[in-house]
């Protein structure tokens, strides 16, 4: 199998830096700025959340985020629009709930219901490398799996505290670009507290280690600071996932787009330093 | 589990974060052997306590004066008398006490109108279980004594801000709950939706409904009814209405929807003046399921809108979706006045004050008595008392055929 | 008519206006015939009436945590699931259908709570007769849902101005009412309470409560109760509660009244801060009947107290006075806090909201388990919906052991 | 049967005004000058009210006469020793509840119960010479009737519209002193339209002259005026009873006892007036 524009990404700026940040919030014209920020601080992946007005996975700094952008009246075709526009060195994914995907397009529904290749067809034209979806599980992600497969795009595939035994396996190999290891049980969002959920997570990915085929594997949650990221890069990360912290910068900073490139360059530098007391590896 | 457990045709699923999907399988797997296959004694103890704490079974009355307003022979299955009010306790009690033989330790659920909520509250006291209810904050301004309810049962009440805080947005906190939780914690869902094997399960809890009634109508009618009509929110009356009468291809199921104010839809505002989900929505997920949704074409979820808090939400239970698909149950609608007609007509005629969800089952007779057959069952959902100050309040902004005088009520 | 008929032992009797009388003796007859020797199928209408639209019978239920706590068999009545709430439907029914075979064409009665008043206009509208309620002012006003309920359910209310216009005053101003129509009216009695033959015809409708739980009991314990506990107000639930046990002399029988604050009386003020009539009475005539009553040493009708508006009545049925003059019969009381306490606690460890009247009974538990024996049932008269704003109000005011936090009720 | 001093006024003065006021509205000092004045008018018998709780037979106009009496401390005791210092030319007669007449001096309760004799025998001891109950029907008279005979007071009983067959014909053989008709059904009060009903009390009444003994007939309820007095004298009453009518005097007129006095003076020429176009009799 090739590698994909995601994992060469990661492989290639190993330890990576994951960044997420919902689009639209508070504008698309500004989220295009921002991602430019996040690109030249050195994110190695950013995620691209297309809102969904029931964001069952997210916690309130997020759903937050999502409902500005919502309120600042972005669609799916305006998203899709603005990624065409952007030019990034990072590859990009859109993360966003699966009516979203079911729905693109679909208004000439047909007699099986919705189908999920527009969605798919029109972020590989827009350049985007993969998709997440927070509420497809494994079980239901044969048609999405399938489209993406035809238009060359990765479905990312989130491991919880919960997944194990024959799910675990099942889902790894289904895996493609990298698996989100979810650190903790519970909803997006920064979190002071997080080495000690973080910890109990890596000793989950010493175990994948075996099982897995290679996949990179990122640690997101309650990620936000250098010193989480490094923690994470030290018990064996492939990569960190930043979200809810940087979303906090959006919305209080004077600055953001200088706010968000410094953070992204702070956050890079913590998973690179955890690096030196990782196990040997590549 | 093949694709054909899990779902209705195309509709159901579980559609839900990774996190839970081991709880849905654990949750799966009690519901096989407890529910389905009576380990341990589960269904005799359940059966026991809906007899003795619920107040099972519930009569099939003949309606008399309605059967002569409407020609036909009217009965009115009595889920108002079930203890709490409401055949909301049919399936908190089914799973309040589902969750203690799984060794939990905890109970969350969701509520709306606060018929749920206070059902699943009275259960978890019953069975000396902690409960925490999750309700838009909305509601809990406009629903005080359901809120006080639940308090004296001993449940918290957790008030959420968030969106038009209403039943959506408490369906998403409690599933976040979950989501942080899962490992010791149940989550009651109030009616048959959310993923597999939820609408399954709450429909087997509700099925009891039709049960009763198809052996009380052969008993006093000496037939099968020629219709059935039960009003659809969620759908779990519904379900339970119709379940055991689907074999009965001769008996004709109605599932009544909220008209609201119009079908029509204002796309640009996100806000649907109904919450027909069967009658006018499309295929989507929503909250673990593939089911028919109010929705925009880009696929934001509406906010729907009815007179009855019960009946408002933008989703509708998987297994209605299919059977409405395959034709089995026809979907209608009854708008919010003809709603509140009913609710007086049946409070001034049978001495029966109504919910103002069940009475969108009985306006509908008002509106189409004549497609019913001879012998028509309605499903008295739940009773009107949580509703008086809704139903003045919307009384006096309308000129009701029905209504008394509401000039005496002076407040 | 010998005396012995219309009085049990020195109480009872028809101490009313001349111009009542007549109508006494035709009700006297219709009792005679429709009731007791079921002419026309009387009592087989009202049976089927009651199963199908009252909902009976109700369950008795072995309530297992209060069962714990006392560490004796406690079983609990449950005519909160009769429909509309209270065990007043069984009378109400009886005694609208009643007046139905008499060919009377309009109803009236008194309501304190609204309870009877919420029953008997659900009758009526049910049985298609023109119904009024009197009620008193400060009633209408604290009471308001019930006063919405009986709108609903198309009968008139009338406040009551007079006096402190509760419901001693309502009972004047229904029987006034009675002596100007009384040739077309039959006046609905709420209690075991008035002329003969209101006291035996009342509690030949309550009567079912103990047929149902007699047979119940020998089911499901296997034997008859060491005791029988209900609150007592007018003595309705009570004296419906007991009836079938009277025989069983084994059977302990517990009359619990509302203590209100206090058992002293303050003369001067003509106010007892109590409705403990069996317990604190004396001898007198009140409302049609020789009775215990709570009165002045003159003969001046007290103004009684109880946190629960059903209770807080200055007689009681002379029956119940009887019962307790020749000792098979305990009265006991239970002061307002200890029936608030009781309600929280059926709240959070039963689930099961109980009225502020059966919080009476529920509270002589707590007070004196000890002396019940090994098997107890317990009435629980009615749910306690109706209640909530006063126990919110009152356990505000108070350090009660068994409530939740009320801070989190902010209003 | 020798004649009661009741009777005998009647008799002597017939038709006879037969005149009711509340005793202690709105003092007992007061209501001994009403009697004072109502005698003068010419009253031939005075019926005084002893206020109870519960007036059920009584319409608003009396219900607020006896809670203005209540209010100002009206009892038993002093209801009797204001009685103790009248002096009328008209016998008096009490018009009140059983309870109060149960109650009176039964404080240590004997063991069937209160007792009435104490009651009639401080009413004898006062000078009254009878009692009405309006909540005492025949049927439950017997220990009150005993008293009575006892201590030589007339026990009146009310006869009303429902009244027939055998009751009718048990009332008549117990009455002593007048038979009170009830003119209508209903409560006390003054009403305006009064000539209906009594013309059919009265049908009744020619009916009664059959069966009765020669008790005295005296007709009440909603009797207000000199030419409704002379109506039922007319049909052929011994009597009329007039009772709200001189309340509201009471609660209004400037000088009370004048226009009580007037009243009278009034009505009782009504009565007189009526006389004229009466069946022959006496
Ligand atoms: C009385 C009653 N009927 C019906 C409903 C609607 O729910 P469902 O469609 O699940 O029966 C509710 C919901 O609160 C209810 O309280
Ligand atoms: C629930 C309930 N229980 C008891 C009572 C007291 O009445 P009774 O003593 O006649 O049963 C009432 C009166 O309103 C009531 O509503």
């Amino acid at each position: 199998m090739t590698d994909s524009d995601i994992e060469r990404a990661i492989r290639e700026h190993h330890p990576a830096l994951i960044t997420y940040i919902t689009a639209g919030d508070p504008s698309l014209e500004e989220t295009k700025a921002y991602v430019e920020a996040l690109d030249r601080g050195g994110s190695d992946l950013i995620e691209l959340g297309l809102p969904f007005s029931e964001p069952i996975a997210e916690g309130p700094t997020i759903q937050a985020a999502i409902n500005r952008s919502l309120a600042a009246g972005t669609t799916p075709r305006r998203f899709f629009e603005m990624v065409d526009d952007l030019e990034t060195d990072a590859p990009l994914l859109v993360m966003t709930y699966y009516n979203m995907v079911l729905q693109y397009g679909s208004s000439g529904e047909s007699r099986d219901g919705p189908d999920v290749r527009p969605f798919v067809e029109r972020a590989a034209e827009a350049g985007l490398s993969g998709i997440i979806v927070p509420d497809l599980p494994a079980e239901e992600s044969g048609p999405l799996k399938a489209a993406c497969e035809e238009f060359g795009l990765d479905l990312v595939f989130i491991v919880a505290p919960t997944t194990a035994g024959e799910r675990l396996e099942t889902i790894m190999s289904q895996a493609s670009g990298f698996v989100y290891v979810q650190a903790r049980l519970g909803t997006t969002g920064a979190r002071a507290d997080v080495s000690g959920a973080t910890h109990e997570s890596l000793e989950r990915l010493a175990a994948y280690d075996a099982s897995a085929d290679g996949v990179p594997k990122a640690v997101g949650f309650g990620v936000s600071e250098a010193d989480h990221a490094a923690e994470i890069v030290t018990a064996g990360a492939d990569g960190v996932i930043v979200g809810s912290a940087l979303i906090d910068l959006i919305a209080d900073a004077d600055d953001p787009a200088a706010a968000l490139e410094a953070k992204a360059r702070e956050l890079k530098g913590g998973a690179e330093a955890g690096l030196a007391d990782a196990p040997t590896k590549q | 589990m093949s694709e054909s457990e899990t779902s209705f045709g195309r509709y159901g699923g579980q559609y839900v974060p990774e996190a839970l999907m081991p709880a849905l399988e654990e949750l799966e797997d009690a519901y096989q052997r407890y529910v389905l296959e009576n380990e341990d004694g589960f269904l005799d103890e359940f059966e026991e306590r809906m007899r003795e704490f619920g107040g099972r079974p519930t009569p099939l009355q003949r309606a008399d004066r309605l059967s002569e307003r409407y020609g036909r022979e009217v009965y009115l299955k009595r889920e108002d008398l079930v203890h709490g009010g409401a055949h909301k306790l049919n399936n908190a009690l089914g799973q309040v006490l589902l969750a203690k033989y799984m060794g939990k330790e905890r109970i969350i659920a969701e509520t709306g109108a606060g018929q749920h909520g206070t059902a699943t509250a009275m259960a978890a006291a019953h069975l000396e279980m902690p409960c925490e209810i999750y309700m838009g904050r909305t509601d809990v301004n406009r629903q005080r004594p359901n809120v006080y309810r639940m308090r004296m049962n001993g449940a918290a009440v957790n008030p959420v801000d968030a969106g038009s805080a209403t039943l959506k947005e408490a369906i998403n906190a409690t599933l976040r709950d979950w989501a942080t939780t899962v490992e010791t914690t149940h989550y009651v869902i109030g009616s048959v939706v959310g993923p597999h094997p939820f609408p399954k399960m709450v429909r087997d809890f509700q099925a009891v409904i039709s049960e009763e009634a198809r052996e009380q109508i052969q008993a006093q009618a000496g037939r099968l009814p020629d219709s059935v009509v039960a009003c659809a929110g969620g759908g779990s009356n519904t379900m339970g209405a119709f379940h055991a009468f689907v074999p009965d291809e001769s008996v004709a199921l109605y599932a009544v929807e909220a008209g609201g104010s119009s079908l029509d839809i204002d796309e640009e505002a996100g806000l649907a003046p109904n919450s027909a989900t069967l009658s006018t929505g499309t295929d989507g997920v929503l909250h673990g399921a593939m089911t028919k949704l109010l929705q925009s074409g880009d696929g934001q979820i509406m906010e729907s809108h009815s007179v009855s808090a019960g009946l408002d939400y933008a989703g509708v239970g998987p297994e209605l979706s299919h059977l409405v698909a395959t034709d089995r149950v026809t979907p209608v609608s009854v708008d919010d006045e003809t709603a509140l007609n009913a609710f007086h007509r049946l409070s001034r005629l049978e001495g029966i004050i109504p919910a103002l969800e069940s009475s969108h089952a009985l306006g509908y007779l008002e509106d189409a008595a004549e497609d019913l057959g001879e012998v028509v069952v309605v499903n008295v959902s739940g009773r009107g008392d949580k509703d008086l100050e809704t139903v003045l309040e919307e009384t006096e902004k309308r000129d009701l055929e029905a209504a008394p005088d509401v000039e005496v009520f002076e407040r």
